[in-house]
C-alpha cells in the first residue's frame, strides 16, 4: 500500500545517493595506509567507538561547537540537522506505532502523511509533534535564507562563496521543508486532520482555493516534494552537504587516532569532505580581515583541493597561525592538510642538497642543557644575552648549539613544502644534539620548538621553550625575581607557541612573577598573528606591516608599559609597528633578577 | 650707493634674484649673454621628481620679470667683474652697487669621453639631447626606429679624474631615473638599463621615484660604469661594463646609449675670479664664503653667488638661494658687510 | 682528436646580455617586481644562515638571474635553508623567501 | 670607421734622418717586414735611415714580465739614445710597439722625475762610458709610414682593391696596446680611435672595418703567453676579437705591433687546431699582415720577398683578391733559392690532417 508514482524521484535519488556514498567511503578506506587500517581494527571494539557516537550526537546533530562560537548559527545548524533527524526518527516511531511490526518501505516513512489518509486509525498527537518538528526545521531554513541575504546579521562578516554543485543542492534543500509543509497542508485541506501547523495552513488553503483546485494540486505537490528530495539526494554527494554524512566516519576515524601526515593519504579525503563550508574560518583569518585577501582561507583551500585545482598562490597564502583550525566546528586538521598540499607541490627529494652540512659544528661550551637559539634569535641579540644572564644566574652549564651560526631547524623549509630537505636538517641537528650529550634542549624560538617536538626524534632529551625553562628555574628557586606591581606587561601569544604547541601559561606565570599582566583583547587560543609567519610567502612587506600594526594596536590598548612576547619573529614584527618597549620574555627576566 | 645691483645671467637664478630684490625694493639689472631669458631650463622638458614641465617654472618667472619692469640686457658677455662694476666685452663699464653671479655652469661635453662615441656613433645621445627630443615630441633612434633596448650611463663628466671633474653633479642620478621612466613610458616594450656608480637620491621624493622606477617600471639598474661603446653593423651600439654586484664583466648591445652629462664649472669663471678676487673652489666653481652661514656670499665683498655658479644644484635649491641672496644683498646695501 | 697544446682556451666570463635569454628573468620579475628594487646592500648575504657555512650569496645569485645567467643558479639556491632571516633585514622589503622559491620554480624542475 | 677626434690627436713625426730601432719579435717572425721597411723608406721614398748594428733589445718584454727592473731598462734605453746620438741622429723610430711604449714611458718618467734620468745617465756612464742625450723625436715606424702614406700612394701599383669585384678591400686594423693606450697624446688619433693604420688603409684605397672589439688587446699579455698554463687566457683574447670581427667579413687584418700580428696570426692556427673554428671566408683563417707588408704589397713587392710565407695563416686568398702575381713554387725557397722547409697542413688553412673536423661537420 505504500507506493504511489510520485515516490519515484525520491526512491531513485535515495538509491543513487546511498550507492555513491558507499562507493566513496569504501574506496577511501581501502586506500588507507596499512598503519591506519591497523588503527581502525584496534579501535573499532574499544571505547573510542562509544566516544565517537557521543561526539556524533553532540557535533553532527546538536552542533555544540558552532553554538559555542555563534549561538544563532549553532541554532541554525542544530535545527536543520537535529530537527531533520528527529523528523526522521519520530516519523519512524509514528509509522511503527500505526503499522505495528509491518515492514514499511522507506518512502512509506517519508511520505506517511500521504499514505496515512488510507489508514483508518488516527493518533493526533503525532500530527502535532511532527508539525512542531517541521516548524523547528523551517525556522532553521528561514535563518539560512536570511543568512544568504544578510550574513552580517548572523554575526558573520563573510560567508562562503558556493560552487555550482553547492547551489543546486542548496536550492533543493531550501525547498524540501517548505514543500513538505505545502504537501502535508494540502493533504490536511483535502482530507482533514493534520497538526497545529498543517491543519492551520490547510484551513487557510481551504478558504482561498476551491475544492476542485485543491484536488488538482494534490498530486503535484507530493510530486514536487518527492522531486525536491530526490534532487537533493542526487546533488548532495557533489556538494558541500557531503559533509553531513562524511563527518560521521571522520569522527570514528579520528577517535581511532588516524592523523593527517606529511604526505597526503586517503584519510585526507574524509577531512576534506567533512568541511561544511560554514565559513567560520574566513572570519578568523587575518589575511581576510586586515588585507582583504579572499579565496585563500581554509574553506577555499579545501574546496580547491577537493576539486584538484589547488594553486600555489592559494596554498601558500596562509600564515598557518592556526586560528581557523582552532575554531573549525568540524575540527579539520587545516594546517596539516595545507602542509601536505605544499609538500605535494614542492617537495623535491635531492640527495646532494645540503651536502655542506657534513662536518659542520659551530657549537661551543658544554653541559647537559643545550640552548638552541634558532636563526631568528640571532637577529634579536638581546634575547641571547638575556639567556646567557639567566643561565649564569642559575649556575647552569650550557652547551650553545648555534650561537655562532648553525643549521636551521628545518621548520621554514617544511612550511614551504620541502619536507625531504627539511628532514636533512632534522638528521643533522639530531646528530649534533646527541653528539654533545645533552639531556635538556632549550630554545627561545617557538618555530624551532614546534618542529623539535613534532618532527625530531629526541627521545631522552627534554624539549623546553625558554618560557618553560625559566618557569622551572623560578619554581626550583634557582633564580629569584624582583616583583613590582607597578610594572605592567601585556603578553602576545606567538602562534607557534600558543596554538601551535599549547604553551600558554608558563610565559604568563613568569610575567606574573615580575609584575602585572594585562591580557589584550585577543589572547590565549584567540590571540592574533604578528604577520611575520614564515608559513606565508605570498604577502609582501607592507602587508606584513598591516597585520602587525593591527596586533600592536590591541597590545597597546592594554595600557601596559611593556609588550612582551616569546618569539623572535613576533618581537621583530611588533618592534616595527610600536613605539612602546617590546621585550622578549627572557629580557624582562634577565633585567629583574635578584 | 651708486648704481643698481647687477645680475650676471638671466636663467632662473638671475630672474628669481631680480624678483626677490624687487620685492625688497631694490632695483637690479640682468645681463644675459644669449638673446633670451630662461637659461638652461629653457631646453629642458620635465623636471624631477614631479615631472613638472620646465616651462611651468621658467615661463612664470620670465613673465614676472617682464611685468615688474626689471631691466634686462641681452647679448652681454661679461669679461670682468668687481664689486663696484662689471665690464662687458664691448668695453662698456656698468656701475654696480653689488654683483650677483648667476651665470650657472656648463654641461659637460660628452665628446671628451670619446670612449662612449658621442658625436661618432649615431645612437649615442646626451641627457640634454633626450630632453630636446622630448620637447620636440619625437624620441627615436637616429634612423627613426623605435628603440628596444636603451642604456643610460650616469656620471659622464662627473666624479671622473680622467676628465678633471672630481665633483658629483648631484642632479644626474635623479635625472637618469626620471628619463628612464619617461623613456619606458614612451617605449613600454623597451628594456631600459641604468648604469650607475652610486645612486645618490638625496632629495625629497627621489628615493621613492627610484623605487617606482624599479618596481613599477621594471627599469634595470646595473652598478658599474660603462667603459666603452663600440658600433655594431646595424648602427646599434655595443657597450661594456662590469656588473660590480656580481663581479662579472657585462656586454650588451643597445639601440640608444644616453649619457648623463654632468655640470662643470664655466670656463670664464677663471677670469671672473681673477678680475674680481672672488675665489674659486678646487673644482672651478665659485667658493662660498662659508658653507653654513654664507652660502650665497663669494669670498669677495659685494659679490654674491646664486645657483650652479657655486656648485651643481637643483632648480628648487637655486630658487631658494636667489631669495636668500636678495636678503643678504639688502643687508649689504644697508649696513655694508 | 683536437690537438692538445698543454692548455685550454679560457671561456669568457662576460655576461653577454645579447646571447642570454632573458625570458625567464622577465617572468620572474613580472611575478615579483619587488626583486628589481634590490640596491645590492648585501644585508641578506651578511645574515645568511647558509652563507655562514658556504659561499652562497643570494644578492649575487638573484642579480645574475636578472641578467639572464641561469647556469648553476638552481643548485646554488638549493643551499638556501629558507630560514627567512634575510627577509627581516632587507631594507627594500623584498620577500626574499618567495624570491628564492620563485626563481627555483622558474629555473628548476618544479 | 667613423672619424671622431682624429684631428685633436696629432703628433709631430720627423720627416727625415731616422735612427732605426729593431723589434725582437718582428725580426724573428716577420724578418721580411723590417727589411722591406728599410728598403721602402730609404730607396723608394729617399729618406735617410740608419740601422745601427750596435743597438740592442729594449728589454721591454722582460720589463713587462717583471724580470727586468726599471733601473735596468732605463739604462738600456739610455744606451740606445746614446748610440743614436753617437751615430749623429736625433729622430728615433722603433719597429716595436712595446719598445715605442717603453721609450715614451721612460722619457715621460724622466720628465716627471728628473732624478731618475740622472740616475740612468750615471749608470750608463759608469757601465759604458757613454753620454745620455735624449732624442728630439720618438716615433713608431708605423707613424713614419703614416707620415709618408701619400708619397707611397703616389707610387702605388696595387691599391687595396678587390680586383674581382672592384670593391675596396675590407680591412680590420689592430693597434698595439702600447701604441696609444699608455699615452693617448703620443698616438695619431689617440687611444680610442687611432688613425695611424686607418690613414694608410684609406690612402691606399681600402675600407676600414670598425667592429665592437676593435680596441681589445690581442692577448699577448707578456706573462700570460709566456707561461704555458696561462696561454689559454691569451688565446681567449684573440678569440674574442676574431669572433667579434668575423661577421664583418674582413679581407685581412693589419697590425702595427709585431706581437699582435704574431698572435692574431698564430692563435688563429691554435684555435683552429684545438676547436676547429676558423674565422675567415671559405673555411680558412683571416690573413694577418704587418703594415710593412701591406705597404710592400701596395708598392708591388713580391710577397715572398716580403716574407709572407712565414705566416701561419696562408695569405694566398688575399693575394688573389688583390691580383698579386706570385709563384707558388718559390714560396718556400729562401732568398738564396734553398728550400726553407714547409709547415705541416693546418686546419686554419682549410686542411683537416686527421679528418676529425670534417667528420664533425657531417
Amino acid at each position: 500500500m505504500f507506493y504511489a508514482h510520485f515516490c519515484i524521484p525520491f526512491i531513485v535519488g535515495a538509491v543513487i545517493m546511498l550507492l555513491t556514498l558507499l562507493y566513496r567511503y569504501i574506496s577511501w578506506v581501502v586506500e588507507l595506509p596499512k598503519g591506519d587500517k591497523r588503527l581502525i581494527a584496534k579501535g573499532i571494539f574499544s571505547t573510542a567507538t562509544l566516544r565517537s557516537v557521543w561526539e556524533i550526537i553532540r557535533e553532527s546533530l546538536l552542533h555544540i561547537s558552532i553554538f559555542r562560537v555563534n549561538p544563532l548559527l549553532g541554532y541554525m545548524h542544530c535545527s536543520l540537522a537535529f530537527g531533520w533527524f528527529l523528523l526522521i526518527a519520530v516519523g519512524w516511531i509514528e509509522t511503527t506505532v500505526y503499522m505495528g511490526a509491518e515492514l514499511v518501505p522507506l518512502q512509506g516513512h517519508v511520505f506517511f502523511r500521504y499514505f496515512a489518509t488510507q489508514i483508518d486509525t488516527h493518533i493526533p498527537i503525532f500530527d502535532h509533534i511532527m508539525d512542531a518538528l517541521l516548524l523547528f526545521v523551517l525556522s532553521g531554513v528561514a535563518l539560512a535564507w536570511f543568512k544568504r541575504l544578510r550574513s552580517k546579521a548572523l554575526g558573520m562578516r563573510r560567508t562562503t562563496k558556493h560552487s555550482v554543485g553547492d547551489r543546486i543542492a542548496l536550492s533543493f534543500l531550501w525547498f524540501i521543508f517548505p514543500a513538505r509543509l505545502v504537501a502535508e497542508s494540502v493533504t490536511a485541506a483535502v482530507y482533514g486532520g493534520g497538526g497545529f501547523l498543517t491543519a492551520a495552513v490547510g484551513g487557510a488553503l481551504q478558504h482561498t482555493l476551491s475544492a476542485g483546485a485543491l484536488e488538482a494540486i494534490y498530486e503535484p505537490v507530493w510530486w514536487f516534494y518527492s522531486a525536491v528530495l530526490g534532487g537533493f539526494f542526487i546533488a548532495m554527494p557533489h556538494s558541500r552537504y557531503m559533509h553531513i554524512f562524511t563527518e560521521i566516519p571522520l569522527i570514528f576515524l579520528r577517535n581511532y587516532r588516524l592523523r593527517v601526515t606529511q604526505s597526503s593519504t586517503s584519510y585526507d579525503n574524509f577531512q576534506l569532505q567533512s568541511c561544511s563550508r560554514c565559513g567560520i574560518c574566513i572570519d578568523a583569518c587575518q589575511l581576510q580581515s586586515e588585507l582583504g585577501h579572499n579565496g585563500v582561507q581554509s574553506v577555499y583551500f579545501l574546496r580547491d583541493r577537493r576539486a584538484n585545482r589547488l594553486t600555489m598562490p592559494v596554498a601558500f597564502d596562509c600564515l598557518m597561525c592556526g586560528k581557523c583550525q582552532e575554531r573549525c566546528p568540524v575540527g579539520i586538521d587545516l594546517n596539516a592538510l595545507r602542509l601536505n598540499s605544499r609538500a605535494t607541490m614542492r617537495n623535491l627529494p635531492n640527495e646532494r642538497r645540503y651536502g655542506y652540512f657534513k662536518g659542520v659544528d659551530r657549537s661551543e661550551g658544554s653541559g647537559k642543557v643545550g640552548y638552541f637559539a634558532g636563526c631568528m634569535t640571532l637577529l634579536t641579540p638581546h634575547t641571547l644575552t638575556a639567556m646567557q644572564t639567566i643561565f649564569d644566574a642559575a649556575g647552569e652549564e650550557v652547551w650553545w648549539a648555534d650561537r655562532n651560526g648553525g643549521v636551521c631547524c628545518g621548520r621554514p623549509l617544511r612550511l614551504s613544502g620541502e619536507t625531504d630537505s627539511a628532514n636533512k636538517m632534522v638528521e643533522y641537528n639530531i646528530e649534533l644534539f646527541r653528539r654533545h650529550g645533552i639531556t635538556t634542549l632549550v630554545t627561545s624560538c617557538p618555530i624551532c620548538l614546534k618542529t623539535f617536538r613534532e618532527d625530531y626524534n629526541l627521545e631522552g632529551i627534554e624539549l623546553l621553550h625558554h618560557s618553560q625553562y625559566i618557569e622551572r628555574l623560578i619554581e626550583q628557586g634557582r633564580i629569584s625575581l624582583k616583583h613590582a606591581d607597578n610594572q605592567s606587561f601585556t603578553y602576545h601569544d606567538p602562534c607557534e607557541l600558543g596554538r601551535g604547541s599549547g604553551i600558554y601559561e608558563p610565559p604568563r606565570s613568569v610575567i606574573k612573577a615580575i609584575g602585572t599582566l594585562i591580557e589584550p583583547k585577543h589572547h590565549h587560543r584567540n590571540s592574533l598573528c604578528c604577520g611575520s609567519s614564515l608559513a606565508n610567502t605570498i604577502i609582501n612587506d607592507a602587508e606584513q606591516l598591516k597585520i602587525s600594526a593591527a596586533l600592536t594596536l590591541e597590545l597597546e590598548a592594554t595600557g601596559a608599559t611593556t609588550l612582551v612576547t616569546a618569539c623572535p619573529l613576533c618581537k621583530k614584527a611588533l618592534g616595527r609597528t610600536t613605539a612602546q618597549k617590546i621585550k622578549d620574555l627572557s629580557e624582562i627576566v634577565a633585567s629583574n633578577l635578584n | 650707493m651708486k648704481g643698481r645691483v647687477v645680475i650676471v645671467g638671466g636663467g632662473v637664478a638671475g630672474m628669481q634674484t631680480a624678483l626677490s630684490l624687487k620685492a625688497l625694493g631694490i632695483e637690479s639689472l640682468i645681463l644675459e649673454q644669449s638673446r633670451q631669458l630662461g637659461g638652461k631650463l629653457t631646453g629642458w622638458h620635465l623636471l624631477f621628481p614631479t615631472f613638472t614641465p620646465a616651462q611651468d617654472v621658467v615661463a612664470p618667472l620670465i613673465r614676472a620679470v617682464r611685468q615688474s619692469g626689471i631691466q634686462t640686457r641681452f647679448g652681454c658677455k661679461v669679461v670682468s667683474v668687481d664689486s663696484r662694476r662689471v665690464i662687458l666685452d664691448s668695453g662698456e663699464r656698468i656701475d654696480a652697487a653689488a654683483v650677483v653671479l648667476c651665470s650657472g655652469s656648463t654641461l659637460f661635453n660628452a665628446k671628451i669621453k670619446e670612449e662612449y662615441g658621442y658625436g661618432i656613433y649615431d645612437n649615442v645621445f646626451t641627457s640634454a639631447d633626450i630632453e630636446q627630443m622630448m620637447n620636440n615630441g619625437k624620441v627615436a633612434m637616429a634612423d627613426g626606429r623605435t628603440p628596444e633596448r636603451i642604456a643610460i650611463l650616469h656620471c659622464v663628466g662627473s666624479r671622473d679624474e680622467k676628465v678633471c671633474q672630481r665633483h658629483c653633479s648631484k642632479v644626474c642620478c635623479i635625472t637618469a631615473v626620471k628619463q628612464a621612466i619617461e623613456l619606458k613610458k614612451l617605449f613600454p616594450d623597451a628594456d631600459v638599463f641604468n648604469f650607475y656608480m652610486d645612486m645618490r637620491m638625496f632629495g625629497p621624493g627621489y628615493e621613492e621615484l627610484y623605487r617606482r622606477a624599479q618596481i613599477e617600471h621594471n627599469i634595470h639598474f646595473v652598478r658599474g660604469r660603462i667603459s666603452e661603446a663600440s658600433p655594431l653593423m646595424d648602427s646599434r651600439v655595443q657597450i661594456k661594463a662590469e656588473d660590480t654586484l656580481t663581479g662579472r664583466p657585462l656586454r650588451m648591445s643597445v639601440d640608444m646609449l644616453v649619457l648623463m652629462v654632468g655640470m662643470r664649472a664655466n670656463d670664464d669663471n677663471a677670469f671672473i675670479s681673477s678680475s674680481s678676487g672672488a675665489e674659486l673652489a678646487e673644482n672651478g666653481f665659485f667658493k662660498p664664503r662659508n658653507s653654513f652661514m654664507d652660502n650665497v656670499l663669494s669670498t669677495k665683498e659685494g659679490i654674491f653667488l646664486v645657483g650652479t655658479i657655486s656648485s651643481p644644484k637643483t632648480v628648487g635649491q637655486t630658487l631658494n638661494e636667489a631669495s636668500a641672496a636678495a636678503i643678504r644683498i639688502a643687508e649689504y646695501l644697508r649696513y655694508g658687510n | 682528436m683536437a690537438t692538445n697544446f698543454g692548455f685550454s682556451i679560457s671561456k669568457p666570463r662576460v655576461i653577454d646580455m645579447d646571447a642570454n635569454n632573458l625570458r625567464k628573468s622577465d617572468d620572474i620579475l613580472a611575478s615579483m617586481p619587488q626583486l628589481q628594487s634590490c640596491i645590492g646592500c648585501g644585508a641578506c648575504t651578511a645574515s645568511c644562515t647558509a652563507g655562514n657555512l658556504t659561499s652562497f650569496n643570494f644578492r649575487k645569485v638573484h642579480t645574475l638571474v636578472r641578467r639572464g645567467e641561469y647556469t648553476g643558479v638552481y643548485e646554488e639556491l638549493n643551499k638556501c635553508m629558507l630560514c627567512g632571516k634575510c627577509r627581516l633585514l632587507c631594507p627594500r622589503g623584498i620577500n626574499t623567501r618567495a624570491a628564492v622559491m620563485t626563481i627555483k620554480r622558474t629555473l628548476g624542475d618544479f | 670607421m667613423r672619424r671622431g677626434n682624429w684631428e685633436e690627436y696629432q703628433k709631430s713625426i720627423a720627416d727625415d734622418n731616422y735612427y732605426y730601432a729593431r723589434s725582437c719579435i718582428r725580426q724573428n717572425f716577420f724578418p721580411g717586414s723590417e727589411k722591406a721597411f728599410l728598403d721602402i723608406v730609404a730607396n723608394r721614398l729617399g729618406r735617410n735611415i740608419y740601422d745601427d748594428p750596435l743597438h740592442s733589445s729594449c728589454t721591454g718584454i722582460g720589463y713587462h714580465s717583471d724580470i727586468v727592473p726599471l733601473d735596468t731598462i732605463m739604462a738600456v734605453v739610455a744606451r740606445q739614445f746614446a748610440l743614436m746620438n753617437e751615430a749623429g741622429y736625433e729622430n728615433l723610430v722603433s719597429s716595436c710597439i712595446t719598445s715605442f711604449g717603453i721609450y715614451t714611458e721612460i722619457l715621460s718618467t724622466w720628465e716627471e722625475f728628473p732624478e731618475t734620468e740622472q740616475r740612468a745617465a750615471e749608470t750608463l756612464y759608469k757601465a759604458t762610458g757613454r753620454t745620455l742625450v735624449k732624442p728630439k723625436n720618438v716615433a713608431h715606424t708605423s707613424d713614419v709610414i703614416f707620415h709618408l702614406r701619400k708619397q707611397i700612394a703616389e707610387q702605388m701599383t696595387r691599391p687595396l682593391i678587390n680586383v674581382r669585384t672592384g670593391e675596396p678591400l675590407r680591412v680590420v686594423e689592430h693597434i698595439g696596446c702600447h701604441y696609444a693606450k699608455i699615452f693617448p697624446k703620443k698616438g695619431i688619433g689617440g687611444s680610442e680611435f687611432p688613425y695611424v693604420l686607418a690613414g694608410m688603409i684609406e690612402s691606399w684605397g681600402g675600407e676600414v672595418v670598425d667592429y665592437p672589439e676593435r680596441r681589445h688587446c690581442c692577448g699577448f699579455g707578456f706573462r700570460n703567453y709566456l707561461v704555458q698554463a696561462n696561454r689559454g687566457y691569451s688565446v681567449a683574447n684573440s678569440q674574442k676579437k676574431l669572433e667579434s670581427m668575423a661577421p664583418y667579413r674582413p679581407d685581412f687584418i693589419v697590425c702595427n705591433c709585431p706581437g699582435c700580428a704574431m698572435f692574431l696570426d698564430k692563435w688563429q692556427y691554435t684555435i683552429a687546431e684545438m676547436e676547429g673554428t676558423t674565422y675567415g671566408q671559405g673555411g680558412v683563417g683571416i690573413p694577418v699582415l704587418t703594415y710593412e707588408e701591406m705597404a710592400g704589397l701596395v708598392l708591388g713587392y713580391d710577397p715572398w720577398q716580403l716574407g709572407m710565407q712565414m705566416h701561419q695563416v696562408d695569405v694566398e686568398p688575399l693575394l688573389d683578391k688583390m691580383g698579386v702575381e706570385y709563384d707558388p713554387a718559390t714560396k718556400y725557397l729562401g732568398v738564396n733559392g734553398k728550400y726553407i722547409g714547409k709547415p705541416e697542413q693546418a686546419v686554419v688553412n682549410g686542411d683537416c690532417p686527421s679528418g676529425f673536423y670534417s667528420m664533425l661537420s657531417l
